[in-house]
């Protein structure tokens, strides 16, 4: 072959349909395996996420226990096992052996995962990095069923190597995922032991048993309620591009205009499908599927142009003020903490709510930088904290105003944990590794809003404390200062020392009212006055 | 002479104090207030002053009550100081203030610009100098002309000084004048210049006295400038380099300045001359080929002084000022020589006084 | 529904696949897409490398006419037209229509695209932001085919909206592509024409005429010979997971493992497999496609233990020093070009080659940082330049020694642009934008190798240059110098000042000759003698 | 007395460039060297002396032409300066050798610097010091004491200066003693403790001369201080803060320093000792609550000190080094008010010189 010269006949032969599981094995970084340190907590997180997932859909209490350990240099047995509704037989293979396969991506409402790719994505980089198969148990409460599992990868399909099926005595339902894989452990900012820590601040309502490589630990169930159940919603106009209406006419069960506004879309009734036919010039008993591409510009942008409301909000499950408070105060230990749920909010079409939490003292360190905590859909986020909208927020924000210091674009220093969870059906994350929320305006205000509002709580707190302590030095001050004066005034005048001490003393007594309500002029300012 | 007075003014402050103790209040202090707001030119008098604004500051306040005892304290060493007839120089007074407050890590007062400060306001408070609270400020500079003094029982001939001059005290309270036959005096910025003049006996030539500082005068050089003003009507003619530091120096001679403002009577001379180098000296002595270029500092500093009250309705000071803006440029003293090592004190000083060509 | 328990059964019921172009419809920025401005380059960008690719495998010299016209206010028409052998109809739909549908994914061999998401990923964007078709014409020479396209991306399928055959007097054969999509068009260092001149630097041997929204530009060819074609070549045993290992053993052809791993693997004679299978245990007969999961293992891992040479380096076509200086002097109208191609290297089994070149005065800015031109297979890197291999390198060569001032951690100051290119079969991009080079060590050791012997060669020109120059310079200062040496010295020796003048006068002339000898001397340090 | 000299030897150097260029040679200086490389410690005379390394400075080589037609002007200058008997200080040296060359904007000096180099060169090229040039260094320091001088036809009388003292010259080679009474020199680095031992008017009680100068002492002060030391034999003690910057003024006092190791003979005083604070001082009079914490700097120099050859062998020094190192602090010579406001004249003094308490 070689330097013949190639036509296009030659060129058409090597052309190949690619694999989505072959893509993703190349270009695994894009699904969070860039190393072996950031692939043990992919992993991990995946899993997590899905366990999670499930437990909250199911309107269980979630109990998850998660098993880490080395088998090999630099190879790792992990596992995760959860108490949720299971995943029936059928399913079994192809929820966890094919790549894209979910049932999180169609639709409109928060959770965790979304695409279909974490549990597979988790078995693929195992199996290309160790050639093993990964074991699946999971149980609906009926019989367990037992697989060993590879995917195809030329083919994105699952290929089952041995199936077992048994008896469940005790009732036992949910999913208990085992693999193998090359990973590289460590402790600290960014590890699994922080990542797991951080989800129990997240999820109080979870019990996480981890065994890790150094020893076990329990992060018991803070409370025993789960946020509500967010609700799916339907797209709202404003979020929608002509390419996905093109599609949404094409596959409509409607069979007018109006009907296909009215039930497709969120927020429209008869009398705004109306006004956007009006709008539109189209008329309202045209069939959808028959409109040609101008019509659908028109469509388009009246959809645009009409007055709505924004999009329902049950879509979302914010943890609640009084769960963000119990988690990180046991987190913490922290003796004070205060937590603000903002009301939701919409980015482009996108309804999305934040809340925040601020801790002090406590367990947090006294010196240096406070800690900030990220969520996006109560996922903890690890990486990139420097290119978050959470960050940006937090730097924004004047924290001088509650009393702590801080440098111009700086975390504020102190014995300070500040928490934010960004809740939406669309995180709008800056990068493939889901790691920091992309700065849009309206999400960034909202947060600053959020920790203001907490900030205020938390100042009136500080102030308070200090205070008290502030009484007690006052009076230590001037009977340190008193010898002193008495000391001088003798020579200046020739009173005796022992005299004026004595009236001195007198006075400290009596003034300690009033000295308090001098309180504001003790910064040490004298007032003037014109003469 | 005024010792007395100066030791009640100290012993009647600390009554006034132990009087507001025994009747049970809170003792305080009327402390005329430092700041800039509080100053003001005075036309009528052509000095710089200190306005009647007044704090009043206790010792039973938390904010208050350090500097309250130091004032106190500063008093007391004060009064010491004049009963034994002693002087000490600020650091001295410093460490004569610093003491550890019992049962505790607390010293009266840490730094010097603390013990600095209760000096200050203690001058304010009392209506006296440091000089009468005997406390000596900085001692620098020198002297020679055609005058005698007596000073502590020495009889001194300023013109029998040989290459190094009289050296003046921080203190010229003291100084008795026994015979002045000198007709005017030249101040100058610099040493150097004054070693210049020296040599070449313009004071001799010129019946006059050359004294010198360095850079801004301090007190004492100021004091005694003013005595011989004002005890022997010696006119004053400052000398100094071409620029807004310059100036500056013959501002605060002249007119006082911000800081010492509460005792501008007793140092400004406002009849004080420029006798160059002013910028028209600069065009007529050809010295524009010794032009140093004008940092973004001096601009701002050219600008401040030509703002300044005292200067703004002098239309030939503004006339300086805009030539020199002009200019961009500043001309030291030093420049003088490039026409001649004796020039200054054969030509420039010589034709500057006998054709008046002062600016006031 | 809602808030009643969902059951495992229930879930079941969601679980659907994704299809690869919903998720990427929904994750475009892994494609470049994240905003307007970048989507536009984008688009260029991926039709541009189709185009070259395509030219260059059929041994033509690309002739590639670019065209972006603004219809409406952020909406631009794009047409990319090149002289390359075209596809053949049946084939058509499919590699426009369909992503990860492409003839370079599977092979190692270099080349600018890769994975089959480029053209399509275009299209998808183009009708997802518009909900219009692309055009596309095709010839190889016979008839011309010309289709409108959209792709139905619940499906992941190319879907026909028309098909037009026309007569082809010209014989013309190639590509046209047109489509329509929304964007934004900046100029500047990040800009199509920007991209676009950088890539006719790089492949010198195309001729390229942009008409944009600011007038048409035309780029000439500057040398009328292409780089070899790179051949294809076998993966070597060193850059092969265990994962892949197992795919090759489950689809080989070969009858036993001795000709599995001469056949399927580069750089594996008879003896080096006898030697794997006995390092391995394992009998040379063995069927490849029965070895247990243990075997696998062990035969991976002998196969790193085995001395290999690197992979054979066939499989790149670098630019040669020749046409890379050719462009750079086209593109810069530098006085001075120089460029070097260093032997090709392997880093973690792939193999790859760097080429530098570097330029001097002409139209490069006089003021301010040198300018530094990256590329990867040809292919300009625009974003993204602080995480570059190719910075890294630059910042690492100490450019004082060939003349250049350079504070520490910068680019070097001047008025020099430097050019590096690095070409293999496998860019270890740093992220999905395929815009950074990643810091391998072995990656940037060569390219400061081929920096520092650019930069010796370039520095042997611009002494030389300012050596003239001192010349007359320095003869010139001494002229001025002498009247005031004359008169001091008639001061303080009573000569005359005329007299001394001339005797001076007469010196400079006789000692040109000598003071040239001294030019070390010449940096005003004074030799130090023992006396 | 030495004039006649210096102008031959000024001369003599012309002459030889002159020849050289009329020989078509290329005419060239043999400039000694002032890098530290070149500057040694003479343990017999206990002095920093320069050592024998020359560099040639060539007028036809790119790198030197500046410079070396910089050094011949200054010798032009020295040579005019003679002639007429006066002095310039260097500021104005600088002004009359600036001047532009034909048919450009350079100019022979641009900077101070240049010129203060060239003169520095000249010394050493004529093994002259900068008072026989007659170019002034900078004017600092009073004095008071029981001599009496001459000088330019004055007769002074230093004990008879009342509270200001005598103010010395900056060149002082034509000083001439006519009446010594003293029977030591007390040397001290700051001017506000010279007015506290004048105010106390210890010269008188202990017999001596006491001289400050203002931090580092200048070269007409260490010159006073050494012809006082060999032409009368007066013992000079040297009386600094407990600091290594205390320290160093002594050891510059006393072996000449590096920069100026050219003249060490002209300035250095090997016999000079010091009168105080010494460590053992600090504790024996009680001031450890004056301690003033070390910065990173102060124990960068003190290390320095430390480690100076002069030091390295004195058993009594390195003690001292040590404690200082170990309390980590220094204390500064007014501290001693705190023991009451004469306490340094009535009580301190009095008891070094009575027990020969001196650091060597």
């Amino acid at each position: 072959m070689a330097d013949k010269n190639i036509t296009a006949e030659d060129l058409a032969h090597q052309l190949r349909a690619v694999s989505v599981a072959e893509f993703f094995e190349k270009n695994r970084h894009l699904l969070g395996y860039e190393n072996p340190t950031k692939a043990l907590i992919t992993i991990v997180k995946e899993l997590m996420d899905n366990s999670l997932d499930a437990c909250e859909e199911a309107r269980i209490l979630p109990d998850i226990k998660v098993s880490i350990k080395e088998i090999a240099p630099e190879r790792f047995k992990v596992k995760v096992e959860d108490n949720g509704p299971g995943i029936v037989e059928e399913k079994l293979p192809l929820a966890f052996g094919k790549l894209l396969y979910g049932s999180k991506f169609h639709r409109l409402k928060m959770s965790r995962g979304t695409q279909g790719l974490g549990a597979s994505g988790a078995i693929l980089y195992s199996q290309l990095t160790t050639g093993k198969p990964s074991k699946i148990a999971s149980s609906t409460g009926k019989e367990i069923h037992e697989i060993e599992l590879m995917i195809d990868v030329n083919k994105n399909d699952p290929k089952i190597v041995s199936h077992k099926e048994e008896k469940n005595s005790g009732k036992w339902h949910g999913i208990k995922i085992e693999l193998e894989t090359e990973a590289r452990y460590i402790e600290g900012k960014q590890s699994v032991f922080e990542y797991l820590r951080q989800t129990a601040m997240s999820n109080p309502y979870a019990k996480i048993i981890y065994d890790g490589p150094n020893g076990k630990v329990e992060f018991e169930r803070v409370v025993k309620e789960m946020p509500p159940l967010p609700r799916e919603i339907k797209p709202h106009p404003y979020g929608v591009e002509i390419g996905l209406l093109r599609r949404m006419l094409a596959s409509t069960n409607a069979r007018n205009l109006v009907g296909f506004l009215t039930s497709d879309f969120s927020r429209v009734g008869r009398g705004t499908a109306l006004q956007i036919c009006k709008l539109a010039k189209l008329d309202t008993d045209r069939k959808p599927h028959d409109l040609s591409h101008d019509e659908m510009e028109k469509l388009h942008k009246s959809m645009q142009m009409v007055k709505l409301i924004g999009p329902p909000t049950d879509c979302l499950s914010p943890l609640s003020e009084k769960l963000l408070e119990e988690g990180l105060r046991k987190e913490t230990k922290a003796e004070f903490v205060v937590a603000v749920t903002r009301p939701p909010s919409v980015y482009r079409g996108n309804p999305f709510q934040v809340e925040c939490a601020l801790a002090f003292g406590g367990e947090l360190p006294k010196e240096g930088s406070s800690q900030l905590f990220r969520f996006a859909n109560k996922v903890p986020l690890l990486y990139h904290a420097s290119d978050c909208a959470t960050t940006d927020a937090v730097v924004d924000t004047d924290w001088k105003r509650y009393g702590f210091s801080q440098s111009s674009g700086q975390l504020p220093q102190g014995q300070l944990g500040i928490f934010i969870h960004f809740a939406s059906v669309w995180v709008p994350y800056t990068s493939e590794g889901k790691q920091a929320i992309a700065s849009y305006p309206e999400i960034v205000k909202e947060m600053k809003l959020a920790l203001q509002e907490a900030g205020r709580k938390l100042a009136v707190y500080v102030r308070q404390k200090n205070r008290m302590h502030d009484r007690q030095m006052r009076k230590e001050l001037f009977e340190k200062y008193i010898p002193e004066l008495a000391e001088s005034l003798e020579k200046l005048s020739g009173d005796k020392k022992e005299k004026l001490i004595e009236a001195l003393e007198k006075i400290i007594k009596k003034s300690a009212i009033k000295s308090e309500e001098n309180e504001k002029e003790g910064d040490g300012r004298e007032p003037e006055k014109t003469g | 002479m005024k010792k007395k007075e100066t030791e009640e003014s100290l012993k009647k402050l600390g009554k006034k104090l132990a009087t507001e103790i025994s009747k049970g209040e809170n003792p305080s202090l009327e402390v005329p207030i430092r700041t800039l707001s509080n100053i003001k030119y005075d036309p009528h008098h052509k000095m710089i002053k200190m306005g009647s604004n007044v704090a009043t500051r206790y010792f039973f306040n938390v904010g208050h009550v350090r500097k309250f005892v130091q004032t106190v304290e500063a008093a007391a060493l004060a009064k010491e100081l004049n009963g034994m007839g002693k002087h000490l120089s600020l650091r001295e007074a410093f460490y004569r203030m610093k003491r550890t407050l019992p049962d505790s890590n607390i010293n009266l007062v840490d730094e010097q610009e603390e013990s600095n400060e209760a000096i200050e306001d203690l001058e304010l408070i009392t209506d006296t100098s440091r000089e009468q609270l005997h406390i000596n400020a900085n001692k620098m500079g020198s002297v020679a002309g055609k005058i005698v003094i007596e000073d502590g029982g020495d009889i001194i001939d300023w013109s029998k000084m040989g290459s190094g001059g009289y050296s003046l005290p921080s203190n010229v309270e003291d100084i008795i004048f026994k015979k002045v036959n000198a007709k005017f005096i030249i101040y100058m910025e610099k040493a150097a210049e004054w070693e210049r003049l020296n040599e070449d006996r313009v004071w001799e030539k010129l019946d006059c006295v050359i004294i010198s500082s360095q850079g801004q005068a301090t007190r004492g050089v100021r004091r005694i400038l003013q005595r011989l003003h004002l005890e022997h009507r010696l006119p004053v003619y400052v000398l100094v380099d071409n620029d807004p530091w310059g100036f500056y120096i013959y501002s605060v001679l002249k007119f006082g300045s911000i800081s010492l403002a509460h005792i501008s009577e007793k140092l400004a001379i406002p009849d004080a001359k420029l006798i160059g180098l002013t910028v028209d000296d600069v065009i007529k002595y050809d010295l524009k080929k010794h032009l140093i270029k004008f940092e973004d500092v001096d601009f701002k500093r050219l600008e401040q002084i030509s703002n300044y009250e005292w200067f703004k309705n002098s239309k030939e000071w503004q006339r300086q000022f805009k030539m020199m803006k002009e200019m961009k440029s500043k001309v030291e003293l030093a420049a003088l020589s490039s026409k001649g090592i004796t020039f200054i004190s054969d030509t420039y000083l010589p034709e500057k006084i006998k054709k008046k060509d002062f600016l006031d």
